[in-house]
Parts: structure tokens; sequence; C-alpha cells
């Protein structure tokens, strides 16, 4: 096995794992720091997803998909704050369960019923069609380059927002203590809707820019929900730091399982059983990686606290 | 007394746009034929194995439906039709075959309309080696399906293989095995990653710069994704028992009427649905279907006329049909595929020694 | 003198660069209320989570009824005889005050591995938590649930779960805090009595309550001891003064 | 005019009442001591004045405008600043998080609170759950008077501190009065809050039943409302 | 003790009702609301024993699935050993023997549980729910891609397992089978409940930290739990798949645990009856909305936000009112 391959398959895994963190950044905000279980994750992605696809096939431009795609997962996310997340603050998490479960059912339903049943057309905008050179051969697309680029963008303006500003802190402020910091004068309930509004945004933005990459479909949101969850609960419930080393720590882990593992079992059996057993322990293994994890931090690698 | 038949299939969630198809083309063949003789019952299984058991028992108990059709996914398949068949339904499949069902556990009751797993994977392997490739990267998720897949290919196709590799059932990004595709020394790619697996490595590989030519079956390159799939896959090979350019009269009237009646292009999966009630229209005009035994042979003899062309049935009730090869083009704005050769000529599936009926 | 029932020797906690327990060495002897007071953040609290097992110390011995306890965690000190009570009441919410006193006997009696008999209808339960109750004056609240309770009342419900431990020593976090002059006044009645019980290690910031029951005072300020007497050597000692007691005293 | 003015207040928990008709006022500099003995509502009040625990029925105004039906942080904004029972600072945050958190433009800045509060500069970047009680106590105080309030109102906001730290909180409520700003003020300390209080208003079993200068609250008074 | 007489009333109908269907459909030659019925008594079976982690201890288990698949497979496994007449472990023979199945899906979960938990429980809160749903996830994958026993496409069970002195092929005979083992596990659930050890349990729910300084170790008594939470569902499992007479993956799916979990929250979370409530109108729900349009998930989905957002504590919360502690 060549060591370029080696080297190339761990950049691909730290972009796989930075195209992770973006997929979670909408709701390292949302369950991360507002404390919401909000399994209709997956759902405001896809929203983001098709509203790109939508508007770019009727312009004819990406971009102002993107730009739709923000608009409507926003929008979507307003609407479910105010008509059904507020009213579930003060309950119990379950009941937060509950909810967002049924919100997968009627986002997934109301789309198919909106786009119907097929798959949308979306692809990457021209500017960031090709590959770019890699040195010693090969060449890397650029599209690629781009999603790093925005997810490392993020990571920082997410990482900003939260720990920085004093917005950032009325919203942890109001994940702990709710009624202490209304008490205090801060409308957190506006406030909510508006950050909630804002991860929303954050999982369009994904949908939309990893869309492109990948099918825009029903149903697109599920792998990432799981996925998503996975990283910020490896990383740490609430810290940006943790999501953004928990999705890369994913990303590489998977990748080269995936890569390796056949390799590892083609030593000592037949390639068409290595290649399968291989492929099987690497579909186990981020879950492994996860369990591995909490069993020694219970709290995740950085929790909120350190 | 008109026949009654309990369509189960998958309308909703990711998988949904085959369960349309296989419904679409089912319901306009019925359509054409004048709807009194038979009585459809249609409902969705979410692609939930359990669900669909539930909806089969309640279709043999409570409707008392004569004959089941419509399930897409083989593990619903697995889950479906013993059962069902065991209860003394008949079960018609419209798409999937699992080899299960095509051997040893095959059963009088049960008939495959479509095709079984591994033909289509077979005649890939077939025109790849026909194409004189020499080494070959294949690639399937890792699952019964995708195994199958890899076996059917390799039992047809002579040269080396540069590397056989399993993915994740539902993986979406496939940089890894792309830069394994590119450093393998390939001269030919083989894949099967059924619906959004598919569109999302087509694109990928697309932007990838690696140039491999493309082979797969025909699932990842039907009507029903291709536009989703975009440019990145025209000139892709792929095998299939159906196309659109397949040249007799009931096919030019079943792409012209599927389109003009959903105002799109029929998939694979339509034309199957489509065959299959023809199929049990022909056996409907011959037979009565409580008397199960002429009935079976009536549908035994697939006196219908196939948007496939020529159609017959194997000992294990499985199809002996041409498998094509198409070429994936564009017709003005749409992408579409054109029939380029033929890869196996009246082809019947592996497993039929295995079934003893 | 008396063996001591509980004794610590050179305990030591830091906190990063914070020494929060420095050094400590102290003893609770048959019979005494010792107090421990000292400034805000002095450690009093980390002092009482390492005897009672939730914080592990970073060196030195606790030993308790002649045993080293170092090893043990929280339930088993617990069921050695080392009762606490928490200076922010931690109590089970939804449950009554009285369910949350037999939650303690059933601890005590060591039987919460039984999975048939119904506690409500178990008097061996019943009837030493409302006797516990009444002991501190709750009884008339037993049916509310604890979140339902005003603060004070809490404060009176965690010493009765802490009574009904029947701990034969306890690490009393604050207990006056929150109640009012009336309750202070009549727990501090109640403490004197209970000395006789088992011996109090009692962390206090109300000076009335700590020089009217303290058999021995300690000092602590900035994690160490600095000083340990009779009310009047510390009433008098002018660093305790300047460090802590101010006016008071 | 009263600053604070609260008359017939009756609140309720769910379906349980706690208040039957509390009389309250403080007036603009004043200072009022809130006083009962346990479990007779004087958090309750304090909850309903703030907005927490909206009251079912009763007037209740603050510098002229009616504070019924107001949203809570509608209140704080109108200038009353809380300290609570039980401290709840927020504790993922750190000490100086938890003050501009709550931070509102005026005279108290960060500088100013950790010139009362020495400790608190010294825990700056300590998280809020792992400081001791007593500096939760400060902490919350501080956070109060990071607003900037006209009105500040300490349940129990002694609880816990040190006597040195004590006297401090007690000379800086004098000097807080001394400077204009309205106090309500509940504390078990009657020695420490007597001489501070303008007026007192005793609570039982959740109604007002007396009120009147610290000087007059006689023997009788004491015993049977306040068991001292 | 008991909850309020309204909710004994409604627990009551609540039984009579589901004993009541499979006769009446019986009796109207519709032999399918017998198995409608079924299936509510086993996933109300399974609820009960998640309910158990759940509703009392606060543990939210998002993994569940593993023990229901389990159960389901060894059910399978067994019985396509029997069939086939191939010995199965060490030479043992396969079995179609349901006591023997249910005893073996039982101590198995029972183990496979102790081992889950005792990793599992030491982290808390939303850690909790991702760290089991990772070891549902790793036997899910398992299961997918292990060709042995058929991988995605499951196994069959050919002939029903069989249970002396029933007729288990027999829709009615089955269904009270499975009914009686779901009023067992309501039985055990309300004693355990009243129980010292419940008492226990909902204390490490409320409030751990007090739960351990009165001398409870709470790992202890959650790992307790968890074990017996894990058997119960895992003897559902293997109900399950004889019901279906076949078992697959999907039953280990995360898709699984949710609806397990959101069974219990429709029912009312921690109520005796919660589970069988919400499994009733659950699967009613699907059943008949799947019946009327293609779209019933939008629907479903409609109904399930109203009854978080107007019925507080679920179907029976919402009927029998607030629940009670004592
Ligand atoms: N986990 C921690 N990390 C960092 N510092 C801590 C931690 N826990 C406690 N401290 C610090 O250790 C010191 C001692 O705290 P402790 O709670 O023991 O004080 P205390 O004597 O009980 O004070 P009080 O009378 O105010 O309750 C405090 O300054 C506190 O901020
Ligand atoms: N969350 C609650 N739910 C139900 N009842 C409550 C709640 N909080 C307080 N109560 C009840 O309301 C009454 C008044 O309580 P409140 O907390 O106002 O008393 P308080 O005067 O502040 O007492 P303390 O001095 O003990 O703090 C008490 O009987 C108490 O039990
Ligand atoms: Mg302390
Ligand atoms: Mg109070």
């Amino acid at each position: 096995m060549q060591t370029a391959l080696l080297i190339e398959q761990i950049l691909n895994g730290l972009q796989f794992g930075v195209m992770l963190f973006l997929m979670a950044a909408g709701l390292t905000l949302i369950f991360g720091v507002m404390g919401l279980i909000n399994l209709a994750h997956g759902s405001l992605y896809m929203i983001g997803a098709f509203a790109c696809a939508t508007v770019a096939a009727a312009t004819g431009s990406f971009w102002l998909g993107l730009v739709a795609s923000l608009a409507a997962a926003a929008a979507a996310g307003a609407i479910v704050e105010v008509t059904v997340i507020r009213r579930l603050y003060d309950r119990d998490h379950l009941d937060q369960v509950l909810a967002t479960f049924a919100l997968i059912l009627i986002f997934s339903e109301g789309t198919r019923w909106v786009f119907g049943s097929f798959p949308l057309y979306l692809d990457i905008p021209p500017l960031l069609r090709g590959a770019l050179p890699l040195p010693g051969g090969g060449a890397y697309p650029a599209y690629r380059l781009a999603i790093i680029g925005v997810g490392i963008a993020v990571a920082v303006g997410l990482y900003l927002l939260i720990s920085r500003t004093r917005l950032g802190m009325r919203i942890r402020a109001g994940e702990s203590d709710r009624e202490m910091i209304a008490a205090l004068g801060v409308d957190i309930r506006t406030l909510y809707t508006v950050v909630f509004a804002l991860g929303a945004a954050l999982a369009g933005l994904a949908g939309a820019l990893v869309g492109a990459l990948q099918s825009v479909q029903v149903g697109m949101g599920e792998p990432v929900l799981i996925l998503a969850f996975v990283v910020i609960v490896i990383g740490g419930i609430g810290s940006i730091k943790g999501a953004l080393v928990g999705a890369v720590l994913v990303g590489v882990i998977d990748t080269l399982g995936r890569f390796l593992l056949p390799v590892a079992f083609a030593t000592f059996m037949d390639a068409s059983s290595a290649a399968g057993i291989g492929a099987a322990l690497a579909s186990m293994l981020i879950y492994v990686f996860m369990a591995l994890v909490l069993a020694i931090r219970p709290q995740g690698l950085f929790s909120a606290q350190g | 007394e008109p026949v009654k038949i309990g369509m189960i299939t998958t309308l909703s969630g990711g998988g949904a746009g085959l369960g349309v198809d296989v419904r679409d083309g089912f319901m306009l063949a019925l359509k054409q034929a004048g709807n009194s003789e038979v009585e459809l019952i249609v409902e969705d299984d979410a692609r939930k194995p359990e669900l669909a058991v539930q909806i089969a028992d309640k279709m043999i108990q409570s409707d008392k439906v004569d004959i089941l059709t419509g399930i897409i996914w083989s593990n619903l398949a697995m889950a479906v039709v013993p059962n069902a068949v065991n209860q003394g339904t008949f079960y018609l499949s419209p798409n999937a075959g699992p080899s299960a069902l095509a051997g040893a556990n095959c059963n009088k009751n049960y008939f495959n309309v479509a095709w079984q797993n591994d033909n289509l994977h077979e005649a890939a392997g077939a025109y790849a080696a026909e194409a004189g490739y020499k080494k070959v990267f294949i690639m399937a998720p890792n699952y019964p399906a995708g195994t199958d897949a890899l076996t059917g290919f390799k039992r047809f196709y002579e040269g080396d293989l540069a590397n056989e590799v399993y993915t994740k059932l539902g993986q979406t990004d496939y940089a890894a095995e792309i830069a394994q595709i590119r450093a393998s020394g390939a001269d030919a790619v083989f894949f099967f990653l059924p619906g959004g697996m598919g569109i999302a490595f087509m694109k990928q590989y697309a932007q990838s710069g690696v140039e491999l030519p493309l082979v797969g079956p025909a699932f990842s390159f039907s009507q029903d994704i291709l536009g989703a799939v975009g440019d990145a896959a025209i000139g892709v090979k792929n095998t299939s028992q159906w196309s659109k350019d397949i040249d007799n009269d009931t096919n030019k009237a079943f792409v012209e009427t599927f389109q003009a009646e959903y105002g799109r292009l029929p998939s694979l999966y339509a034309s199957q649905g489509f065959d299959t009630a023809n199929l049990i229209l022909s056996a409907a005009a011959k037979a009565d279907v409580k008397d199960q035994d002429a009935f079976r042979a009536a549908l035994k003899e697939a006196d219908f006329s196939s948007t496939r062309g020529d159609f017959a049935f194997a000992s294990n009730h499985h199809p002996i049909q041409d498998i094509y090869v198409r070429e994936v083009i564009k017709e003005g704005d749409t992408l579409t595929n054109k029939i380029v050769g033929v890869a196996l000529e009246d082809h019947q599936d592996a497993y039929a020694a295995e079934c003893k009926m | 003198m008396a063996e001591p029932i509980l004794d610590i020797r050179n305990l030591n906690k830091s906190f990063g660069a914070l020494k929060a327990t420095d050094n400590v060495s102290l003893d609770l002897r048959p019979g005494e209320i010792h107090a421990l007071i000292g400034p805000n953040g002095a450690g009093k609290s980390t002092l009482i989570h390492q005897i009672a097992g939730s914080l592990r110390p970073g060196s030195g011995t606790i030993r308790f009824l002649g045993r080293d306890i170092g090893a043990l965690g929280v339930p088993e000190r617990t069921r050695l005889g080392l009762g606490r009570t928490f200076q922010i009441s931690s109590l089970a919410p939804d449950y009554s005050a009285l369910r949350n006193v037999m939650l303690a006997v059933q601890a005590r009696q060591g039987t919460s591995f039984r999975f048939v008999k119904a506690v409500m209808r178990d008097r061996s339960l019943r009837d030493p938590a409302l006797e516990a109750l009444e002991r501190v004056g709750l009884a008339e609240r037993a049916h509310v649930s604890a979140a339902e309770l005003s603060h004070g009342e809490r404060r009176q419900l965690e010493i009765a779960i802490a009574l009904a431990l029947g701990s034969k020593a306890f690490l009393l976090d604050e207990p006056m805090a929150g109640m009012g002059p009336e309750g202070s006044k009549a727990l501090t009645t109640f403490l004197d009595g209970l000395r006789a019980e088992a011996p109090i290690l009692l962390v206090e910031h109300d000076m009335d309550a700590v020089f009217a029951l303290a058999d021995r005072i300690s000092v602590l300020v900035y994690g160490r001891v600095i000083a340990t007497g009779t009310v009047e050597e510390i009433r008098h000692n002018p660093d305790v003064r300047q460090a802590y007691l101010g006016e008071e005293g | 005019m009263m600053l604070l003015e609260a008359a017939g207040l009756e609140t309720f928990y769910g379906a349980s009442q706690a208040l039957f008709g509390v009389d309250l006022a403080v007036g603009e500099g004043e200072v009022v001591a809130l006083m009962g003995r346990n479990g007779m509502g004087k958090t309750t009040t304090i909850r309903s004045i703030c907005g927490l625990n909206p009251p079912r029925a009763g007037t209740l105004s603050f510098a002229g405008s009616s504070l019924r039906g107001l949203r809570p942080h509608r209140v704080a904004r109108l200038g009353i600043g809380l300290v609570p029972e039980g401290r709840r600072c927020f504790p993922n945050l750190t000490v100086e998080e938890n003050l501009t958190a709550a931070a509102r433009a005026g005279a108290w800045t960060h500088t100013r609170i950790e010139t009362l509060f020495p400790r608190l500069a010294e825990r700056r970047r300590q998280y809020a759950d792992t400081l001791s009680g007593g500096e939760q106590q400060m902490l919350a105080v501080g956070r109060a008077l990071m607003t900037n309030p006209k009105l500040l109102i300490l349940d129990e906001a002694t609880e816990g501190l040190a006597p040195v730290i004590r006297q401090d909180i007690w000379s800086s409520i004098r000097k807080l009065k001394e400077e204009g700003l309205a106090i309500l003020v509940v504390d078990k300390t009657m020695s420490e809050l007597l001489p501070v209080a303008d007026r007192c208003v005793v609570l039982e079993k959740g109604t007002t039943v007396w009120s009147g200068l610290p000087e007059e609250l006689s023997d009788d008074i004491r015993n049977r409302y306040l068991g001292v | 003790m008991m909850g309020n007489p309204r909710e004994t009333i409604l627990n009551l109908a609540l039984v009579l009702l589901l004993a009541a269907i499979p006769l009446v459909a019986t009796g109207m030659g519709e032999p399918f609301y017998v198995t409608l019925a079924t299936r509510m008594a086993i996933l109300a079976l399974a609820a009960v024993g998640l309910n158990f982690l759940l509703g009392l201890g606060g543990l939210v288990s998002f993994g569940h699935a593993a023990f229901f698949g389990i159960g389901g497979y060894v059910a399978g496994i067994a019985a396509t050993h029997a069939f086939n007449a191939e010995p199965l472990l060490f030479g043992l023979p396969g079995t179609n023997q349901m006591i023997v199945i249910w005893l073996a899906a039982v101590l198995l979960c029972g183990l496979a549980a102790l081992a889950i938990g005792v990793i599992s429980l030491r982290t808390s809160g939303v850690y909790f729910i991702m760290i089991t749903l990772a070891f549902a996830q790793m036997i899910y994958y398992f299961a997918i891609s292990w060709p042995a026993y058929g991988g995605e496409d499951g196994l069959s069970i050919y002939v029903r397992n069989g249970f002396p002195g029933v007729n288990t092929l027999n829709g009615l005979h089955f269904f009270y089978l499975c009914f009686g083992l779901l009023l067992a596990a309501l039985a055990v659930f309300s004693v355990l409940r009243n129980s010292r050890f419940g008492a226990a349990l909902e204390a490490s729910r409320q409030n751990q930290q007090r739960l351990a300084a009165v001398g409870i170790a709470p790992f202890r008594v959650k790992l307790v739990a968890f074990a017996i939470s894990g058997m119960i569902t895992g003897l559902a499992g293997a109900l399950f798949a004889d019901l279906n007479r076949f078992v697959s993956p999907s039953m280990l799916s995360w898709h699984m645990s949710g609806e397990l979990i959101v069974l219990i929250i429709l029912g009312g979370t921690g109520r005796l009856f919660g589970p069988v409530a919400g499994a009733m109108v659950y699967v009613l729900f699907e059943f008949y909305l799947g019946g009327v349009t293609e779209r019933w998930q939008f629907f479903l989905g409609l109904i399930l936000l109203g009854v978080v957002l107007f019925a507080r504590g679920g179907v029976v919360g919402l009927i029998a009112g607030k629940a009670r502690h004592g």
C-alpha cells in the first residue's frame, strides 16, 4: 500500500470531518447550546437542499439557491419554534423528542407532497467545478475545498458568537435557567426564536452545500441526524470546539476504517470475505468509537465547561 | 367476480419514487384494459418490513385479496412472500428477486415478473468481458443485495479485479472510494449503488477528475433518478432488461401513454409494474383466479405482450429474457437511455436448479 | 480523652492552582459539636465533600470509627454512619417530604433490593420517617412534595433525612441557612439535644448558633486551619476577628 | 407616589393558592423589609412582582405603570433588579459572563462590582457552579446590580455569607440607599435588617398582617408573626 | 400506591378493550384484527420494558431496539435451526418451543443489558441516550452485514413456534399468550414500582446525589433496572418475530428504538398503562391512516404533535389527569 494513498485518505477523512461538522453545525446551536433535543434537524437540512435545488433550477443560479436555502430553513425554524418548541421549554425533554419526531413525519411527507417522489437535481456551481491539482499527482475537487472553507468559517463564527458575545452568554444562560435570565431583563423568548431560526438556517445551508454533492431527496436528512448527534456528543455538548474535533475524528476514523480494515483482513483471508467483514466492522466503527469515548469520558471530549 | 389485487409498495420516504413508478405503471395497464375485472388496493409500506407484513396480513385476511404484488425491496419481499404464499395467495413480484426465492425457497404461487436480483449484474459482467476490460474495480453496499451484485458480476466477468469494495449501506460520501479507484490502476469501474447512494457517487465521481469508464446495472440510471444525477451520467453504460427504445408496439404505446398520463417518461420500474398488471390480466382472461391451479397455469404461460418483447417464465417462475446494454444520452434537455447492444440473450438466473417445484 | 469518631489527617485538595484544602487535620469526638467556620470560599464545603466521599482528596487520610474510609464511595460511607446535609438542599423533588425520609429509612435498613412489598403499606418504613419529620417540626407537611415546600421547609427536610439515617456522626453544611429567626432558634435547641446521639461537624455562618452550640471551633482560611479552640478562644482571636468575624463576636 | 405599589395580590401555584391578598408599597429611595416565617409567602410575593408568577388578582404598579400582564423581562427593564432566593447563578457561565449577561447601561459596571466584591475579581474566569456558596451569593447580588435597577429586590441575599461579608453587604445596602436606590429586602437577621429598613411589612399565611415603621414592631407582633 | 381512581378505571377499560378486540373480530369473521391486537400487545410489552427504565428511572435508552432485535433473532435462529435440523451451538439443537426460546431470549437480553449497562450507565442525560444508541447501532450494522442469518434480508420462521397446550397457529390463541405475558409484565411493573427497589429507582431519576447520600448506590439500582428492562423488551422481541414469522435487522434499527420511546410518551411516561395506551393508539392510527391515504405519515405527524402540545402526560394523562407521587 502506498503512503501517498494513505495520506490522501487521511485528507479525505479530514474533509469528511469538516463536512460532518457543517452538517451538525445547526444542531450544535439548537441542541448543544440551547439544550433542545431536535430530531427534526435532518428535516431542516432537507428543506435547505430542496429550496436550493428548486430555486437553482428555476433561476439557473446556485447562489440564489443558497440564499433561498438559508431563508427557507430559517423560516421553517422560526415557525416551528413559535408554534411548537416554545410550548415545550418548561416540559420534560421527552416531549421534545415526541414533538420533533412528529415534525420529521410532517416535513418528510410535506416535502414529498410539494416536490414529488423523485430526487431533485442540484449541481455545484460552475465556478467551483473541476479539480485542483495536488502536489505529487492526483487532484482535489474545488468544491470540496470550498466546503472545508465554509465549515471552518462556520465553526469560527459559532465559537465567537457563543463564547465571546453577550448574545452568546445570554443564550447559554437561557439554557440553564430561562426564568432567571428573563428576570434580569432579557427577552429570552424572542432571543430563542431567533437562535432557533439561526440554527435552522445553518442546517439549511449545510443541506444545500452538501446536497450538491449528494442526492437531494426525501429522507436525506435521516442519516445526517444521527451523525450530527454522534459528532456533538463525542465532542461534548455545548462545545463548538468539541463538535469540530469530534467531527474530524469521526471523519478520519470512518474513512480510514473503510479503507484500511478490508486491507488488514485481506492479510489472513480471501479478498472477497475480507472486503465484506472489513466493511462490516468499518460501518460499526464510529459507534464503537463513540462508546469508547463516552466510557472513558462520560461528558464527551470537551464538555461545555473546560 | 373480479380479481382482487393487493399492492404493497413504498410510497413514502427515500425510495418512494420506485414505488410510485411501479404503481403508476400497474394502474396504467389496468386503465387501458378497462377496470371492471380487477379491483386494486394500494398501501404504503414505508419501506419497513414489519409494516409490510402487517399490510399483507390485512390484505389476505381482511380484504381477502387473490394476488399480492408491489414490493420494491428484497428484505421486504423476504418478510412478506413466504408467508403470503403459504397462506395460499399468489405473489407477483414487480421488482425484487432475492436469490432464496428463486432457489431453495421457490414456491408455486410466487412469480417474478422483473428479474432475479443477480440478472442485471450478470449482464454487466458479461458486457465488461465483451468490452475487453482487464481489470475492473467493483463496488457495492455491504448487504445481501450488494454481495449478490458482486457475485453476479463476477459470474460472467472474466478479467482480473482491481479491487472489491463494500461500502456502508446508505453511505453518501465516496471520496475515500474514489481515491482507491484512482490508485487501483483499474481500467473500468462496476458499481451497484441503488437510490441516493448512486446519485451521490456519480456526482462526486464526475468532479473527481477520474475518468475511467463506468458500468452498472440500470438502477442508478433509470429514468426516475437520471434527472437528479445530471450530465455526470452521460455516456455511462448500464444493463437493463427494459429500455424506452425497445422496438415493439407494446413498448412504444406504453411509453407514449405513460408520458401522456403522468407527464414524465417511464422508468424500468414503471415498465415492470405495467407488465405485471398485463400478466395478471392475461391470466384472468383465461382462468378464474379462485381456481388456483388453472390460474397458475395461465400465469405460467406468460401469454401477454410485454414491453420487453419476448418474455417467458423459467421452471422457478423467474423470467427468461434479454438483457440489454444501454448508454445514457441527452435527448434535447432530458437525459435518457439508448440501447447499444445486448449483453445476454434469453437469460435465465443461476438458481433455478436449486428450486424443487 | 475519648477516641475520636472522625479523624482527619493532613488532607489536601487542589483545583488547578487553587489549594482548596491545605494540610487540614481535625477530629470529631463523641458527644461534641465541632463547628467549622471561615470566610466564603475557605474550603469548608470542599472539606465536607471529601469527608462524605463526593470528592476525592488529593492526599491525606480520613478515619471514621477507627477505619480508613478513603477508598469508599458516598453510599458506603453513609451506610457506615456518616450522615450529611447539603448546603443547597438536595431532595427528590417529586416525592413528598415523607417519601424523601422513607428513602433514608429504607437505605438505613439496607433493603433497597427488595422487589415485592409495597413501601407505602410498610409501617417499618413509615413510622420512623414520620418520627423524624416530627422531630424537625415538619410532620404537618409530610404529604407535600419537596418541590412545593418553601425554602426553609426544605432545609428542615434535609435535617429530617439525616436524622432518619441514624447516623453515628453528622456533617451539617449550613443547616441554619434559609431558616427564619424562629426556625434558627428551634434548630439550635434541636442540635443541642442531638449531640448526645451523635457528634456533629457543623459548618455555619450564623454565629449566634455557632457560639451557642459549639464545644470546639476550627477556623478555616484559604484552605488552612488557622485556629482551633473553644468559643471564647476563637471569639477573641484577633486573626479570626479580622479574617472572619468582623464586628461580630 | 410610591415607586412600587401592590394591593390585594392573590397568587397561585397551579391550583394551590399561596397569596391571599398581599399589600405592599415601596417608595423612591426607601428600604422596605418584607418579613414573615418560613413558607408565609415572601418569595411568592417577590415572584409575583417580577412577573415570574403573575398574580390572578390585585393591582401591581411600578413607577406609575401597571405590571399586570407584563412578561418578566419587561418588568425587569422597567428597573427592577432581582437577587433571587437560592442564588440561581448560571452554572455554565463564568463569573464574568454571569455579570455580562445581565448588564445594562448605567452606573454599575464590572469594575464597580469587583470593587464591591474583590472575591469575584479573583474568581473571574471560574464557572459559577464551582464557586463556594457565599461566592455565588455575591455573584447574584452583583448580577442584579449590573442591570442598574431603580428597585433592588433581595431575597435572603445574605444567606450563607460570612459575617464580615454580611457586614459589607449591609453597608453597601446603606450606601445604595443613600444613592437613592429603593430596596425591598427579605432577611432573617433582624438585628441587621431593622436598622436599615424604613418600613416593615409582615406576612402571615399569604396576607399582609402588619406594616409600619421598624420601631413600631412590638414584641407582640414579633412573637405572633415572626416567632421571636 | 395506586394512581387516582380515574386512572384505575381507564386502565381496566384498556385491558378489557384489548382483550375484547380479538374475540369480537373473530366473531365477525375478521381475523386480521386479531393480528392487529396481537401487534398492539407485543409492542406494549416491549414498551413496558422500556417504560421501566425511562418512566421510573428517567433513563432514556435510545437503544432498546437492540434487545427487541436480539429477542427476535433468538426466536428466528432457534426456529431456523430446528426447521433445518442443524445443531446450533456446541451441538445444542435449535428449538421451536416458545418457552425455551423465551427463556433464552430473556437470559441473553439480560446479559446483553448488563454488559451494555455497565458501560452506558457511567454516563447520564443525553450522553446516555447516545451511548445506548451507539450499542444498538453496532448490533444493527453487524446484523445487516453478517451473512449467516440473512443479513438485511432477515430470517423467515416458516412455522410459528409452539407452546404446550396451545395452538399458536391459531391467531386467537397466540394473542392470548401475548396478552397474558403483557399482563404479567404490567403486574411486575406495578409491584416493582411500589417496592423499595422501585422507590430507589424513582429517586435515582429525581436526584442521584440525594440517593447516594442516603447510602444507596445509584449505579447498582440502575444497572438492575436496565437488565430487567432489557429482558422484558427482549421477550417482546421474541414474540414479535413469531407474530411476523420473520425477523430482520429493521427490528434493531434506531427507528424501532425511537418508536418504542414514542409509544411511551404518547401513552404517558411512567404511567403503568402508558405503553398499552400508546401502543393501541399508535398501531390504530398507523393502520387506519395507512388505509385512508398515501400521505398517512403527514397526518400521523399532525396527530402526534397535537398530543404533545395539548395532552400533557400523553393519552393516559389526558384522560386520567396528573400522576401522583405519594
Ligand atoms: N471544581 C472546582 N473548580 C475550581 N474551584 C473550585 C471548585 N470547587 C470549589 N472551588 C473553589 O474552592 C474554594 C472553596 O470552596 P468551598 O465551597 O469549599 O468554600 P466554602 O468554605 O464552603 O465557602 P462558603 O462558606 O461560601 O460556602 C472556593 O473558592 C471555590 O471557588
Ligand atoms: N413551586 C411551588 N409549588 C407549590 N407551592 C409552592 C411552591 N413554592 C412555594 N410554594 C408554597 O407557597 C407558600 C409560600 O412559599 P414561599 O416560598 O413564598 O415562602 P417564603 O415566605 O419565601 O418562605 P421561606 O422563608 O421558607 O423562603 C408555601 O406554603 C409553599 O409551600
Ligand atoms: Mg460552603
Ligand atoms: Mg423564601
